[in-house]
This record gives structure tokens, C-alpha cells and sequence, in this order.
């Protein structure tokens, strides 16, 4: 049952204002294809959950989609601050945002107790820090075996989860290599699942290495074919991080204005990924492709 | 065609139940043929869940025990057992489970653990494994046995599994799991469990079998349904795809 | 920096009377060359930890190394019961075995609370079951919330964890594929792990594919290169399971007498798994042995 | 040779830290020279960690981030973040953290949240991200950071990543983690951290620093060691490793 659509409907199907969302992704496979459509529709008063915000989530603070963040770290990886989201923190430029706040264990506690039907996960963190303070949310329960509390973070249940991944085929059975982050307990913890690869495959690729099989079809609403769909972020494989645009982006995002031309230009001005690829042009695209690296291959075996 | 083995109406009768089912986990035996028989039938969007690990096998042989090899070559997808019970069994994600046991009770609790005194045991059964969880998390459980008075007791000496405990809503003030048992499927009949009380009553008498000898293999004084219904015989077709597709070596129609 | 060595100083050195041990693996990768070289050096008083007992413990327990089961699902899968461990349970021959029993999600839990240095693991199965009544260790803590209680149980952390794998490096990093059941959380419950290999591989193998890795070397403190160590249980990919040998078993453990002589012939009867794989001689490889299936590459990329 | 930058004598002197370290945690930028750089001299069987979730990375450029692809291509694993976090680094499995700040205390405790109130702050700055968890949970923590008073504070903002917290016995009143802070390495010198009081004291000089140099940048009335050293410069070799094979290009060791 193919579940194929194009990034456009998936997004005005399965986001809607005053969702939570998860786009993961810790540093691979960040799919700016879907926040970049979010912008486009002009989604609003969503609360936008990452382990790191990253440049995806300044841009939609940017362009307002946002009412809240809940997260672990709030930086431009290797470069520095996110402006838009100090600007809405700070000054409340454009609007006034909310942030709830954990540390990057804390994050993946909360997705594994979505993941799981859980009330609470324990973890053993937190301890002696001041965002006990500020984040009612983290409590604690008594240990049954011994003396002591052990802290525990409630499950965190996205209304969607965006996850990009390197292939799929039509049903959403999904492959990824290289750093799978949070992605499988973002997808499992959230009530819709939006899956966008760089390639579609058929699933007897999927087959040949069930092992590899990160992401079921079971719990996928909507596969969309979105090659390059990562950029500036990056696919295993497929394209280099653009460190180039992540250190641009400090000088873009200074000023309110400067990002919002960038926005008008990039986002707003095109009609989706496919004119953002060629508008970014083939030499970006050269200097990002990687050489071959194969993983050689495993036997199964056919058992007859 | 009346040539048909009681094995081979308990796998049509419980396939039969899994129409529009989505997602299942799967026993080895008369519920992985069932469940083979539903998708060329019923239920072709059916899919498979090992308690192993594997979901979407597509077997090349019969497999012969839910951890066969044969059953990763060419599946969908394989996960650790720590994912599998957490993220799609107590997540919610599976529809229906298949239960066996050693000891039934009227309100679909199972024993698959001991009989006689836990400590000291007459016979040591294997226990749970995954049955309890099962039992609790899949949103509905049917039970597949073999009718016989050793089986269906008016009394368990071990709850392994939870059906509706003591009836009435004990099973609810469980907390938030799945319906429970919906259906009893036997070699002589169905059960269904009545709506309020949740107590086991007889719903459909598979062909040549009657209330009468039913009743000798169940050790409580069993209800029957007021509108009792006679189970229709396997068809050509669903005779046909057991035979000669999913057991053409008759390992377990027999 | 090489842990290579032979199964025999691997448990001499690494496995100690009165130990708790685990021979994990589910259905797959069960390394009864472990357990049989156990037996050969009569290890006594152990406490056996395995969600599936399955026909090793059977063995360990007909030959007195047991003391005690920690279990889920006492039986010869698709065959019928465990006489030995029925024996010794029913009958104390060849002397009694204490149980603790879990379920399976229950015994899935311990070990990861043991392998994430957690007091406890919070799972929602257990309601309404008798092994509440008969397993103390089985508990329960408040929601923090909302109202109701979870059930927790306690870490398993075995003394020392046996990890049949496909290949490893020297060093114990491992590739595994097919099912893998718990071998990850009991490998790092373990205070000591003993990595079994059918095939020792160079670690670029390894490292072409480093999300295949599911036990890291750093762990690992020996590794064994077993060929055919996992029989008659399988290896996917190498061989199958040897279900005669299942059924067999049913007719040798009926009587201690009949598993007794077993043992001498199979197991004190020779020096290792060398011999165990020759006296069973061609013809049952020739019938265990797969057909390919390969699962094709993926690409990691080269970036430089 | 005495032509080295302040940046190299701080690798130099993070990696002669790691003398017999197994497992350490990296950052990116300083520590992970340091780290490397350790490897090829006093710690040759280092592994490197990455919080990403890789292990045994064997790069082929200088990464510019904890998740560069080039991390992952020829590592030796992979895993999940849930496994690294709770199966490596909760399970007490990493010897060595390094950990930066934008706010340090007496006792070794980090602020990386905000400046002024957390409500309405003055300058937000990035939060825990994993520093928190690798402040607890990491056998011990090597802090780097440049000496000055915006950063050596009398009083931190927030706690982010506890150190010892108000001295004495109250880190280890938070149950069974790492030992904390075992040093501060930082451009003038190396700080260490009082056996009872843990409270934070000067070890070492680097050359051409002085003690009243370092108080001016530091915001508290500074402890200094009875047997102050002054830290051996970094030797040819050092300097040659950095230079000619971690850093060729010169992008961290200005």
C-alpha cells in the first residue's frame, strides 16, 4: 500500500497549527525540506521538540511557527548561538517563546517513554543541577530496592515526527546508516510519522537486510521522495554537512531583517526542495559529495 | 466436501476472526497457519510480528519455531527483543495475539506455568514467556486449545496470564491494556466472553459436535448462546490454500 | 590489542564456581560450546540466567553445575518440555534447582536496567499475574504523574555473559545479524564478557560497517573462535538449526540415566568443539548448510 | 623551540592528563586534539567516544562537529544515542569528560544555561546539551577553558553541570557518580581541586605566567599550591604531532 505523496501534502495533511512536532536528527539526516514547507504553509503556534534545535528551528522561529521549544541544547553546532531563537527568547522578536528544557539524556529519556507507553523513565542524571529548578517536569520516584530517589522525565508523545532517512521504499520501511540519533524513539513516540528519503527503493532492497530496517512502514503516514532534502544538515553517503552554510548562517541570522530576506528568498520564493537544489546549483552539490566508502556485504542465507 | 480434520477447522475458525486485522503476533503452529490462511483471505493486509523480533517475514519454508532463520531471510524488518516488547507490544501497535494453555478458566485467565502447588509442583509447565504480555497488551487475545476436561477447569492452579480475572470489570481496574480474550477456538466450538460478566459461553458448535458433548469437556456448568451458532465448514478454497500452499506437508493439519 | 584465546582457558579463567552466568540468545546464536566446556570443567553452584533455557541449561542442570534458573519460558522450543530441569524441579535429581521467573519483557527488563546502571526498569506487564505471588523481587512504584502504580524489576547483572556472535575482531568488536534478542543488554549487564566467534575477522571487516556492531571490543574480555559453536542451535547465515537434534533431545533427557550417557559421549567424552564438529560429522553440516543470500551494500562515503 | 601558542601548551597539557586513560568522552575543538594527540603519545589505547554515538572513530580530516560523517566511516561502531548514553556512559563505562563553560566556580561546578535570570536573561546561551550527564557520570572531568573574569565567577548564574557544588562532601551526598572535576586547564596555568574542601586551587604555572596574572583574571581569592609547578613546555615532538599531523591547517591551535 503505497503511501508515497509529495512534501506539500504530506505537510498540509499531517502537521497542523498547534501541533507538536519533532524534525530529528542529531546532526545527520536534519530534514530542512519539511521545516522549510512548514514555513510555506505558514503552520502556527507549534511547539517544536529537537535535542538541537539546530539552524532548522531558528529559521521556523523566524518565520513564527513556533510557540515553544522543548530541547537539550540550543547552538549553531561548531559555530555558535541560534540568533532567531535568542532574539525570541531575549527580546521576544518575533514573538515571545517558551522553552522547556532538558539535558540531551533527559530528551531521549522522555522519547523512549513515548516510545514505550511509559508514564516515567529513570535516569540518573539531572542530579545537583539547576534545571531541577526551572523544569517542574522532572521529578523523582523512590527506589523499591534500596534507599534513594531516582529521577524520571514523563514521555514525550510529538503529535509528528519528521525523520529523513537514506532509502525507503513506498510503505515507509525505512533504512538509515551512520548516526541514527533519536530517530527511532522520535518515530515510535509520535501519533503521526512523516518519513522523507533520499531515495525510494524497492522493498526488496528493504528485504535483503532486514537487520538495517530502522523505521516500519507500520507506523509511517506519508513517504515523500525528497533527494538532497537534508541540506545543510547531511545524508550519510550521500552529501557532506555543508559547513559553509551553518557558518553563513551566523551572519545571516544577526539581524531580523537580513534573515527574513534570506527566507523570502530560499523559502518563500521557491515552490519546494527540488527548486532549492538547483537554485543552490551543481557545484555546492560537487564539493559536498562524498567518495565511495562500501560496507561489504552479510549473508542471510535462504533456508528452504 | 466434508473430508476435514478438527485441526483444520480450528486454523479456518481462527482465521475467520482475523477479518480486517492489521497486526499480529504470531505462535508457531495452528496460529502462524491461521494467520497465513487470513492474509490469502480475510485480512490481506495482515501483518506478521514475531515475538523474536522479526515483522513482514516472508518464509520460504514452514517455520518451526518462532526464532526460525527462515523467517529473517527476506522480512521487512528485525529489532532487538527490548523494541519489539516496547515499542510495538506495550506501545499498542499490536492488534491481536494467540494465546495457548495448559489450564483455561470461564473468564479467560491461562495457566502455562505449573500444576498443582507452585512450590511443589506435580508438573513444572514452561511458565510465561511472553504470554503474560501478551495476554495484557495486545488489543485482542484469541485462545486456541484443544477442548478437554484437564484443560478447561473450574478452578487455575497458577494465573500466568490474564484474561478477565474474576469477571465483571476486575480486568479493568487493571489499568489501560487491551480488551482481553475475545474468543476461545476449539476443536468442538467457539466461545465468546458475555459483555458485562465477561464469563466464557459457547457462540458457535463447529459441525457434528453438540452442547452435550461439549459440555463433558468443560469442568463448569457452561452458558451457551441463546442464538447458538453452527460454525460453517472450511470452504474448497480455504481447504485448498492450507493444503496445498501454507502445510503441503501436513506437519500440522493432521 | 588481541583477547583471542581457546574456549577452555576463556572459562577457566573467566567463569568461577557459585558465578552467575549468561548464555543468552534467542533461538539464535546459543553457544552451547561455551556451556558444554563449562560442563567439562564441572563448574559448580552456578546461578544460569537465559530468557529461554533451551537444551543447554538442560545439560548444565542434568550435570549439577546449577544451583539456580533465572528464567521466562522453561521449555524445548516447538518440541515440548525440559526433563532435566523438570527433574531436578519436580524430583530434585540430580539435586534441587531453585527458579526465579520472570516473563519475558520482565527478564528484557532486568537486563537493561543492568545494562544502563539503573535500580530499577518500569515496565507495564505483570498485572493481574500470579508471579506477583511468587517472585518478591517483581515491585512497584508511584506514578509521579498521575495517579497509579508501575511495576519495576530490579537489574540483572550476571558475573559473566557468553556472546555468540557471526564474526568478531580480535578485540571483541562484533557484528551480528539475524535476530538478536537480548545479546546486547545481557552483554553489558555482565561484569565479565566472553565474545564466542564463528569467524575472527580483520578489523577493517568491522569497521566497514560500524552500525552492524552491536558489541563493542571495550567490553569484551576474551574472544573464542568457535566455529559450528552454536549447534545445535544456529548461526543465520552459517547454518541452520538442527531441529532433529531438538527432537532427539525430547527421547535422551527423558531419563537421567539415557542423558547421563549422552553427556559422556558428547560432551566429557571429548576435549572441544573440534571434535564435537567432526564426530558429528559431514553430512549433518551438508544438512544444516544455507543457500546465500546476500544483503547487498550500502555506502558510508569517504570524506575528506 | 619556544615559539608555541597558548592553545598548544592547553593541548598539550590536556593530553599529558590522560597518562593510562582508557575511554574518554571528546568534544570537539581543543579536546579533541588533546585527545589525539594523547593517543599518540601517553595514552596509546585511548578510545575516543562521541555522544553523537560513535566509537573508535579513525577520521579522515579534522571533524568539525560531534556528528561529522567523517566520524562514522571506518569507526568501529555505531550505536543509537539511547545505548551510548545509558549503556556507556550511565553504566560508568567512560573514564575521562571534558567539559567548557561560560561560567566556572571555586568548586568546578559549570554554567552553560544563562546569563543573568533564567526567566529573563540576558544573554541565553546553548544549556546542557550532554555536559550535565557527563558531569556526573564520567569517572573524572577535565575542564577547559581560557582565564578570565567573566568566566571564573564568584558565583555562577546557574548550575548546569554540578562539580562539587558548595565544597566538601556535598557531591557525594548526590549519590554513587564519577569523582567530579579532576582539573581546570586553561591557558595560564592548571587548577586542581583540594582533597577535603574541593575547593579549587592553582597547580601549575605555564611558563611565563604568574600568580598574580592569573588572580587578576580570576574572581575569587584564588588558592595557590604550596608546590606550584610550572608546566614543562610542550617538547618538539608534541609540538611536531600537532602541527604536521592533528591540526595542518592550523585551525584550533592559533
Amino acid at each position: 500500500m503505497s503511501k508515497l505523496t509529495s512534501m506539500r501534502e504530506a505537510i498540509a495533511e499531517l502537521v497542523r497549527d498547534g501541533d507538536s512536532v519533532a524534525i530529528e536528527g542529531f546532526t545527520h539526516l536534519i530534514c530542512f525540506a519539511a521545516g522549510h514547507e512548514i514555513i510555506r504553509q505558514r503552520k502556527r503556534n507549534l511547539t517544536l521538540c529537537r535535542l538541537t534545535p539546530d539552524l532548522i528551528y531558528d529559521q521556523m522561529v523566524a518565520a513564527g511557527c513556533a510557540r515553544k521549544l522543548v530541547f537539550s541544547y540550543l547552538g549553531n553546532p561548531g559555530v555558535g548561538s541560534l540568533h532567531a531563537v535568542r532574539r525570541a527568547v531575549e527580546k521576544g522578536i518575533p514573538a515571545p517563546l517558551e522553552l522547556e528544557e532538558y539535558t540531551h539524556f533527559g530528551m531521549v529519556a522522555r522519547y523512549i517513554a513515548g516510545a514505550a507507553n511509559l508514564p516515567f523513565y529513570p535516569v540518573r542524571t539531572f542530579a545537583g543541577s539547576d534545571l531541577l529548578r526551572v523544569n517542574p517536569l522532572i521529578r523523582q520516584v523512590e527506589n523499591p530496592y534500596g534507599s534513594g530517589m531516582v529521577f524520571v522525565v514523563p514521555p514525550l508523545n510529538p503529535d509528528v515526527a519528521i525523520i529523513h532517512v537514506q532509502r525507503a521504499d513506498v510503505e515507509g520501511n525505512a533504512h538509515i546508516w551512520g548516526l541514527v540519533g533519536v530517530q527511532v524513539e522520535a518515530a515510535f513516540a509520535a501519533k503521526r510519522v512523516i518519513v522523507v528519503a533520499e531515495e525510494i527503493v524497492d522493498e526488496a532492497i528493504i528485504r535483503s537486510d532486514p537487520n538495517r530496517t530502522v523505521i516500519p512502514g507500520l507506523i509511517v503516514n506519508a513517504v515523500v521522495h525528497e533527494p538532497f532534502g537534508a541540506h545543510p544538515s547531511y545524508a550519510q553517503g550521500y552529501y557532506d554537512r555543508d559547513t559553509e552554510a551553518y557558518i553563513a548562517w551566523d551572519t545571516i541570522s544577526r539581524e531580523h531583517q537580513t534573515l527574513q530576506q534570506w527566507l523570502d528568498e530560499w523559502v518563500y520564493g521557491l515552490s519546494g526542495r527540488a527548486e532549492y537544489v538547483d537554485k543552490l546549483g551543481s557545484q555546492v552539490w560537487q564539493r559536498l559529495k562524498p567518495d565511495d566508502a562500501w560496507s561489504g556485504q552479510v549473508n542471510y542465507g535462504r533456508y528452504c | 466436501m466434508d473430508g476435514y480434520t478438527a485441526s483444520e477447522m480450528m486454523i479456518v475458525a481462527a482465521a475467520r476472526e482475523l477479518t480486517h486485522a492489521r497486526m499480529v503476533f504470531v505462535g508457531i503452529g495452528l496460529p502462524n497457519i491461521a494467520c497465513n490462511l487470513a492474509q490469502r483471505t480475510v485480512a490481506p493486509h495482515l501483518e506478521l510480528i514475531y515475538e523474536s523480533g522479526v515483522y513482514g517475514a516472508r518464509p520460504s519454508r514452514l517455520p518451526l519455531s518462532i526464532g526460525d532463520p527462515c523467517l529473517v531471510s527476506g522480512a521487512t524488518g528485525v529489532v532487538p527483543m527490548s523494541q519489539l516488547l516496547q515499542y510495538y507490544l506495550q506501545k499498542g501497535l499490536i492488534d491481536v495475539g494467540f494465546l495457548g494453555a495448559a489450564q483455561i478458566d470461564r473468564y479467560g485467565n491461562l495457566n502455562t506455568t505449573v500444576i498443582g502447588d507452585y512450590y511443589r509442583p506435580k508438573v513444572r509447565l514452561p511458565g510465561s514467556g511472553g504470554a503474560c504480555e501478551i495476554a495484557l497488551m495486545c488489543r485482542r487475545v484469541f485462545i486456541i486449545a484443544r477442548l478437554n476436561r484437564r484443560t478447561f477447569v473450574e478452578k487455575l492452579d497458577f494465573v500466568t496470564s490474564p484474561g478477565f480475572l474474576s469477571g465483571g470489570e476486575a480486568r479493568d481496574r487493571l489499568g489501560d491494556y487491551g480488551e482481553g480474550p475475545a474468543a476461545v477456538i476449539t476443536d468442538m466450538g467457539i466461545f465468546r466472553f458475555e459483555h458485562t460478566s465477561h464469563e466464557m459461553f459457547l457462540s458457535s458448535l463447529h459441525p457434528g459436535c453438540t452442547v452435550e458433548s461439549v459440555q463433558e469437556q468443560v469442568g463448569w456448568p457452561l452458558r451457551v448462546a441463546d442464538d447458538l451458532d453452527v460454525t460453517s465448514p472450511p470452504t474448497e478454497e480455504e481447504l485448498r490454500i492450507i493444503r496445498e500452499e501454507l502445510d503441503p506437508a501436513g506437519m500440522l493439519r493432521g
